[in-house]
């Protein structure tokens, strides 16, 4: 492909940022205008890219350029079924995320101007294809994120956006010692090179040959699979705290109860997505055999997120904080679906099909959730706007003067419920009709989860907009215009995947089946535990 | 030739010395014209008879003279300054400095072989051979020199004019 | 015995040193001038030694020696402009109370 | 072969059924300003035509009904594709079906008829039809689909509808918490559905029940019966379980019966509806639908299981609801135990007779719940039986009506009620005694207490006038005027029309499934190629003499001597005191799970939050605080002593020099020309020491 879509993709929100720079402060109509154009943009353009994806073919709209000769790191972009449809997310994503700020009054400038900022960054993650360049997208995307919250957020921002910041950069960097190593063991950061060096096992032994100067150096004596082991759960823990996985997950609810609504969207709808399609780019395809060997644990991790995720949720009293927690139960089913087709223990290792559909639910679940999480932290938002108190205890039947809010925030909580007809179901479904024949016993403890689920969002439910009318609310205007072609999008997108999923799955089945043949071989090392 | 080397040095010699140490202004200009002359014999002693020229008409007919209207000009013709004023402030140590710098440099001249070298072809140089060569190869040099002077020039003018100019 | 390039040398430096030791000790700005004159002269007759030794094999030396000698005439002017202008504000040419330009 | 190809094409049209109503639904849903009449016209047309399309399909399944095997159509499409395979749904024609598509548009017309009236006066008019509308498509869809995964939707689907209609009136709180309840606990039973279908994908590899080749997952029931599943079951059995919780959650069995009761605070028309002919009876008909699966694997206990959950809940219910004061809730109690005798049924292998009882359970039961719907109407939205009485006079048409449901639903002989019910008990005989011992005592039960509610409503004196206290436990719609003390009065036409049709079936639906002609009809349609069971004497006349005892002891307490005042204690509250009241209050089940359960998921909602706060977060609070106080060291220590004293001592000996050397440069001139003097001499040592 000749036409170099990523990067133009990748720069145009860049160029907005700059435009939005120039224009004078006080041209607040122009600076939304302009911005809104940039980020309708790249959309454009994610759609022409989807338009021309094929499915069956790998990875495409490729762009390669050396970069860095001497580190060997060279400007590489692609796109192939994992990617695409988080191409499609962002690029739909972020500009009703803007609108969503549409009459957002201070420093428009600066809030604008961060927004494209953050929107480039995400899309360099899901297009790069070099963990130089990758990572550098990673930082972009965390940095707006931090002054969104910082400058636009409600009471104790501060507190929330340090440790959003700290806590995902801390983890990044365990992330970057470990690509450090395998640089100085394969010396190439390329992905797709590494996945095939992984798969052919040259990569172990380049870590082994690694290891052994390390032990010269160093006098210690560590094996070559007790080092990849580090590496694999250094490069787990960067990604573990951006999905965010069970024990790493509390600077969730923290960031999103303090940051703006258009900023929140982003952060549940995209930011989450970055870390699981870091398993799905990075850890899967380089670490196989560690995956498989700490399966187990793993696996233990996405369903305590699931289950614990969905307890905590019903205990939460405020409103964005439950939607939150929702987030770190729908990306605990995700996680449950990618270590399910990582499963390569001997019983399990060709159940290809169900490992295929484990995959594809999660790959589904990733852009479905994102989907019902904008709405949801959109409606949040809305109300917040009106009430300024997120305290679920202070509201209650809202239906009867806004009626239209009701029905909406009914739709999208379905949604992410899991009701079938809409988009959540057949994400979830595919995720377990997968796992559960893999690791039946982590998809039956999940499946408590599931109720609970439905339990904490009736609850919310219930309490905002069902019950007597709390007086103090008498008289606030129900959705205006804008508000409501927002969520329509959205709500065009659930109905349209919950009736009729083909399209998404056709894109991201050939990357995933081609993934799961990853899986198909036993490590030795399990060989030897099973006999 | 060896005894005219002596006798003009010693003129030199004497007129710089006493134009430096004389109380009486005029008396060290007068120094200064001897010592100037000497310097000039020094010039056609070498053979530089354009040069010693250009020295007597300029160091002598100009810059004597207008030193002897800066002193005119600065009122104290009589040159009355006590013996602490004439010397200033710690005036022994110049001569100290000027007694090592010139002790060090006759080192430097002693230890050096070039100036044993005594060239038995004493060069000598005509006007037209200057003159060809200050037009050919030094040309610029010789632009610059007139632009300095015109500077110069002006330089005295608008230090006059602005002396007009204050008392209107 | 005859005159060596030597001889000459040795005359200017000191002639330079007495031109120096006048400089420095002389507190009148004119004698200070008249004593840089003499510093000058001390130079430029050096310079003339050098040709006249046939150490250069060309004009240059009495080249410099020639430039040279406008220079200095156009610098006393100057410098004694210099000094009248500063006689004219300070009323005194003496040198150590001209201490304008502390550090 | 003709015919078989005429059932697949019939079978591909089956989506027509729920996509009218479905359009309807959407239409309404989009309508800006409430049209009343367009919303009840639209619902109201579209579930005609889709009954007149199940009916189509229904006598084609008659016709094919004469050779041996089942007459089925069967349709099946793409989904979407992963991996290698693809996921398959489908439509199927075959007399299940076909019955049960045509109850439904049925008794669902006539319900929606009633509908106009009952919510003549309410301003959700429209949303109310919408609502309506979408919940016929999702179970239509529900009965036609041959995929357990597209079963499964619109079951969820299903759910979701009741969610909406229980709570039409939202902003009572009792409807708000009671639509919450309904849904949590069905959702709570589909966990085992969902269950069910993942280990059916899992070992048949497709979800379609019946494929043209024969490799439906009920075509390959027989194979999973030899592979060993959970519990001692068989997988066959082990599906069979997971599938029956999910019906257990729909059909409001034992345990997870108590949401029935609580949606009696949706309108009447909803209750009639959904809450005793179509949703609940999903949960049998979904049993019958995986009948193959149930009875695959012969040493499973599962089908003992089904029985005595359908048993028990059959007593348990019947019970409760001797003891009730709301004329909805004694209805839906006795619908609980209705659906305790069609899952018994099925328990004992009885299919055709749970299958049959359930058809014509739907249409006497929507009749008694129109006229109960008549009844509130007509007293003005009273609820409460004791404040009611006399309503003979008052409104005749009702009356006789009801009169046909009660007679249908305590068995009197000849009735539809009867005929099924005396199936399902000899069924039940031929399975398990104990359970038929049961079973007929719960007979006895619905005769009494129907009989009750008949003399408490219809006969007597009208004691709706007097201002009495309450009793507990019932709440009524207060979106009308209050119950003022002026005589009920008939409803209009729109209202009574609908029970009267039903009553005409009530009466004589029975005849198809009854075995006393020539063969059971009902049987030789539904499953041809099953016996249907030999005939018992002893079963048919101890179910005519349980009925007519129940109704002689109902008219003893109740009818000798009508309650004068609506604040008479309840003549059985009499005799049996402290029994009556656990019986009213409903075996304090809802307490028990409000103690256990639901406190037990709050208490780990707030437990979680507290290990989130405290754990998760204080551990990251102590990295944070070991950071800061590794930094403040390294501040005090590091930075203050040894960096900052070097450092100043530094800036002391710079500042010491620059003061010496400001001193040279005091302006005089000379003193340059001395240290420039200085510097020449310096190099020149320089120059020589070299």
């Amino acid at each position: 492909m000749n036409f170099p879509y990523l990067t133009l993709i990748t720069f145009a929100p860049l160029i907005g940022a700059g435009l939005v720079l120039l224009l004078p402060k006080s041209a607040d109509k122009t600076i939304k205008i302009v911005s809104l154009l940039a980020s309708l943009f790249s959309f454009g353009l994610a759609l022409c890219i989807w338009s021309q994806f094929r499915p069956d073919a790998g990875l495409q709209f490729v762009e390669r350029a050396a970069w860095i000769p001497t580190l060997h790191v060279d400007y590489y972009l692609g796109v192939d079924g994992l990617s695409i449809t988080m191409v499609l997310l962002t690029g739909l994503i972020t500009p009703l995320a803007l609108l969503a700020h549409w009459n957002q009054d201070r420093s428009v400038k600066l809030f604008f101007f961060l927004f494209l900022l953050l929107e480039a960054g995400m899309f360099g993650v899901f297009t790069a294809l070099n963990f130089f360049h990758w990572f550098i997208f990673w930082e972009i995307g965390l940095i707006p994120m931090f002054f969104l919250i910082r400058i636009w957020g409600a009471e104790e921002r501060t507190y929330a956006s340090f440790k959003f910041f700290l806590y995902t950069l801390a983890g990044s960097v365990g992330m970057l010692l470990a690509f450090g190593f395998i640089y100085l063991a394969t010396g190439s950061f390329d992905f797709v090179q590494l996945r095939e060096i992984a798969q052919t096992g040259e990569l172990g032994r380049a870590i082994g040959v690694l290891v052994g100067d390390i032990n010269k150096t160093t006098g210690l004596h560590l094996t070559a699979e007790c080092f990849a082991n580090i590496l694999f759960w250094a490069t787990f823990l960067g990604f573990a705290i951006k999905v965010p996985i069970w024990p790493f997950h509390t600077w969730l609810p923290d960031a999103h109860t303090q940051a703006p609504t258009g900023g929140s969207m982003l952060l549940a709808a995209v930011l989450l997505k970055m870390g699981v399609y870091g398993f799905l780019r990075v850890v899967l395809p380089i670490f196989p055999d560690e995956v498989a060997i700490n399966l187990n644990i793993l696996l233990f991790l996405s369903v305590a997120s699931i289950v614990f995720g969905a307890y905590a949720a019903l205990g939460q009293t405020d409103f964005k904080r439950v939607v939150a927690y929702s987030s770190v139960n729908h990306m605990g089913y995700a996680m449950l679906g990618i270590f399910a087709a990582a499963a390569a223990a001997p019983s399990v290792k060709d159940l290809v099909n169900e490992k295929a559909a484990a995959l594809n639910g999660a790959v589904l679940q990733m852009f479905n959730h994102g989907i019902s999480s904008a709405a949801l932290f959109f409606m949040v938002g809305c109300i917040y706007e009106r009430t300024h108190t997120r305290k679920l205890a202070e509201y209650g039947g809202l239906r009867k003067i806004m009626p239209v809010y009701a029905g909406i925030l009914g739709v999208s909580m379905f949604s992410s419920l899991g009701l079938p007809g809409l988009n959540g179901f057949v994400g979830e479904f595919m995720v377990f009709k997968g796992a559960f024949p893999v690791v039946p016993w982590a998809a039956l403890v999940s499946l408590i989860g599931l109720v609970v689920t439905g339990v904490f969002l009736l609850l919310m439910m219930q309490k905002v907009c069902f019950g007597p009318l709390n007086e103090k609310w008498k008289s606030l205007p129900d959705m205006t215009g804008r508000e409501i072609f927002i969520v329509a999008v959205l709500m065009v997108f659930m109905f349209g995947i919950g009736v009729y999923p083909g399209p998404l799955l056709d894109a991201s089945n050939h990357a995933v089946v081609n993934l799961v043949k990853l899986f198909e071989r036993t490590p030795e090392i399990m060989l030897t535990l099973v006999r | 030739m060896n005894y005219a080397f002596w006798i003009i040095s010693a003129i030199t010699l004497l007129g710089a010395f006493l134009a430096v140490t004389l109380r009486n202004l005029v008396h060290c200009v007068l120094s200064l014209i001897l010592f100037f002359l000497g310097v000039a014999a020094h010039y056609f002693l070498l053979r530089a008879d354009f040069l010693g020229a250009v020295q007597i008409l300029i160091y002598i007919g100009a810059v004597a003279v207008l030193i002897l209207f800066a002193i005119m000009l600065t009122r104290n013709v009589t040159g009355t300054e006590g013996p602490r004023e004439v010397f200033g402030m710690k005036w022994w140590s110049g001569g100290v400095i000027a007694a090592a710098v010139a002790a060090f440099v006759l080192q430097a001249i002693k230890a050096d072989s070039v100036t044993a070298a005594t060239s038995t072809t004493q060069a000598n140089s005509s006007v037209a051979e200057i003159g060809k060569a200050l037009v050919a190869d030094w040309v610029v040099p010789f632009e610059a020199m007139a632009v300095l002077l015109t500077a110069a020039l002006i330089g005295a003018v608008v230090i006059a004019l602005e002396e007009v100019m204050r008392r209107r | 015995m005859n005159i060596t390039l030597g001889h000459y040398l040795a005359l200017s430096t000191i002639l330079f040193a007495v031109g120096l030791a006048g400089a420095l000790t002389r507190r009148n700005a004119i004698i200070v001038l008249m004593a840089i004159e003499i510093m000058f002269n001390a130079a430029i007759l050096n310079l003339v030694a050098f040709w006249h030794f046939k150490v250069f094999a060309t004009l240059t030396a009495q080249m410099f020696a020639i430039f040279a000698v406008t220079i200095a005439a156009a610098e006393s002017a100057v410098g004694l402009a210099l000094v009248i202008a500063i006689y004219r504000h300070y009323r005194s040419v003496d040198v150590d109370e001209m201490k304008a330009l502390k550090g | 072969m003709e015919h078989a190809e005429h059932l697949n094409h019939l079978a591909s049209q089956q989506w027509l059924i729920p996509f009218f109503p479905l359009v309807a639904a959407a239409i309404q849903s989009l309508l800006k300003k409430p049209a009343r009449k367009l919303s009840a016209t639209l619902t109201i047309g579209a579930m005609g035509i889709s009954c007149a399309f199940a009916l189509r399909a229904f006598f084609a399944t008659l016709g094919g009904g004469h050779h041996e095997e089942v007459a089925r159509g069967i349709a099946n499409f793409t989904w979407f594709k992963f991996g290698t395979t693809s996921l398959d749904l489908g439509f199927v024609l075959d007399p299940l079906t076909a019955g049960m598509a045509a109850m439904v548009t049925f008794v669902g017309f006539w319900i929606f008829v009633n509908a106009t009236g009952y919510m003549h006066d309410d301003e959700n008019f429209t949303r109310f039809f919408c609502f309506l509308s979408l919940f016929a498509a999702s179970m239509l869809g529900l009965v036609v689909s041959n995929n357990l995964l597209l079963l499964f939707m619109c079951w969820e689907l299903v759910g979701l509808c009741s969610y909406l209609l229980i709570g039409f009136w939202y902003f009572k709180p009792s409807a708000a918490a009671a639509m919450k309840k309904a849904f949590i606990t069905t959702r709570v039973g589909d966990v085992g559905f969902f269950i069910g279908i993942l280990m059916l994908y899992q070992h048949t590899g497709t979800l379609n029940l019946y494929t043209a080749e024969g490799t439906g997952a009920l075509q390959q029931a027989g194979g999973l019966a030899t592979l060993t599943g959970w519990w001692g079951l068989s997988v066959a059995g082990t599906i069979a379980l997971m599938l029956f919780i999910g019906a257990m959650g729909k059909s409001a069995q034992f345990p997870l019966h108590v949401w029935l009761p609580d949606a009696m605070e949706g309108p009447t028309p909803v209750s009639a509806l959904i809450h005793a002919a179509t949703m609940v009876a999903a949960g049998v008909f979904m049993v019958g639908r995986m009948f193959p699966v149930f009875t695959a694997g012969a040493g499973d206990w599962v089908m003992d299981f089904v029985m005595w959950v359908g048993c028990i809940t059959a007593v348990f219910s019947a019970t409760i609801a001797v003891a009730q004061f709301d004329i909805k809730r004694v209805l839906a109690y006795s619908t609980c135990s209705q659906l305790g005798f069609m899952v018994m049924a099925l328990g004992a292998g009885g299919f055709v007779a749970g299958q049959f009882h359930l058809l014509t359970h739907a249409f006497f039961k929507a009749l008694l719940f129109l006229g109960s719907g008549c009844v509130i109407i007509g007293t003005h939205h009273e609820q409460d039986m004791r404040k009611m009485g006399g309503l003979k006079k008052y409104m005749p048409i009702t009356f006789w009506c009801y009169f046909t449901g009660y007679l249908a639903l305590s068995g009197f002989p000849l009735t539809a009620g009867f005929f099924s019910k005396d199936e399902v008990l000899l069924e039940t005989f031929h399975h398990n005694k104990a359970a038929w011992g049961l079973a007929t005592f719960a007979a006895f039960l619905t005769a009494f207490y129907m009989t009750r509610q008949m003399y408490m409503v219809f006969a007597g004196k009208w004691r709706g006038g007097e201002e009495s206290h309450h009793g507990h436990g019932h709440a009524h719609d207060d979106h009308g005027h209050g119950h003022g003390g002026h005589e009920p009065n008939e409803v209009p036409w729109n209202m009574w029309l609908p029970i009267a049709v039903l009553s005409i079936f009530a009466l004589f639906m029975g005849w198809l499934g009854t075995p006393w002609f020539h063969d059971n009809l009902f049987h030789h349609y539904l499953a041809p190629e099953e016996h249907s069971p030999e005939h018992s004497n002893l079963v048919l006349w101890l179910s005519i003499g349980v009925g007519l005892f129940g109704i002689f002891l109902g008219w003893l307490i109740y009818g000798r001597k009508t309650m004068e005042h609506a604040t008479d204690a309840d003549p059985l509250a009499v005799k049996l005191g402290g029994l009556f009241t656990a019986l009213n209050r409903k075996w304090y089940i809802d307490e028990l799970y409000e103690a256990t359960i639901i406190r037990l998921t709050m208490a780990l909602g707030v437990f979680f939050r507290a290990v989130d706060k405290a754990v998760v977060d204080g551990i990251l609070h102590a990295i944070a605080w070991v950071a800061w106080g590794i930094s403040q060291v390294v501040r005090l220590v590091g930075d203050d002593l040894i960096i900052n004293g070097s450092f100043d001592a530094g800036c002391d000996g710079v500042r010491g020099s620059g003061r010496i050397l400001a001193k040279l440069q005091n302006g005089r001139v000379q003193n340059y020309l001395r240290v420039m003097a200085v510097g020449v001499v310096l190099l020149l040592v320089v120059y020589f020491v070299k």
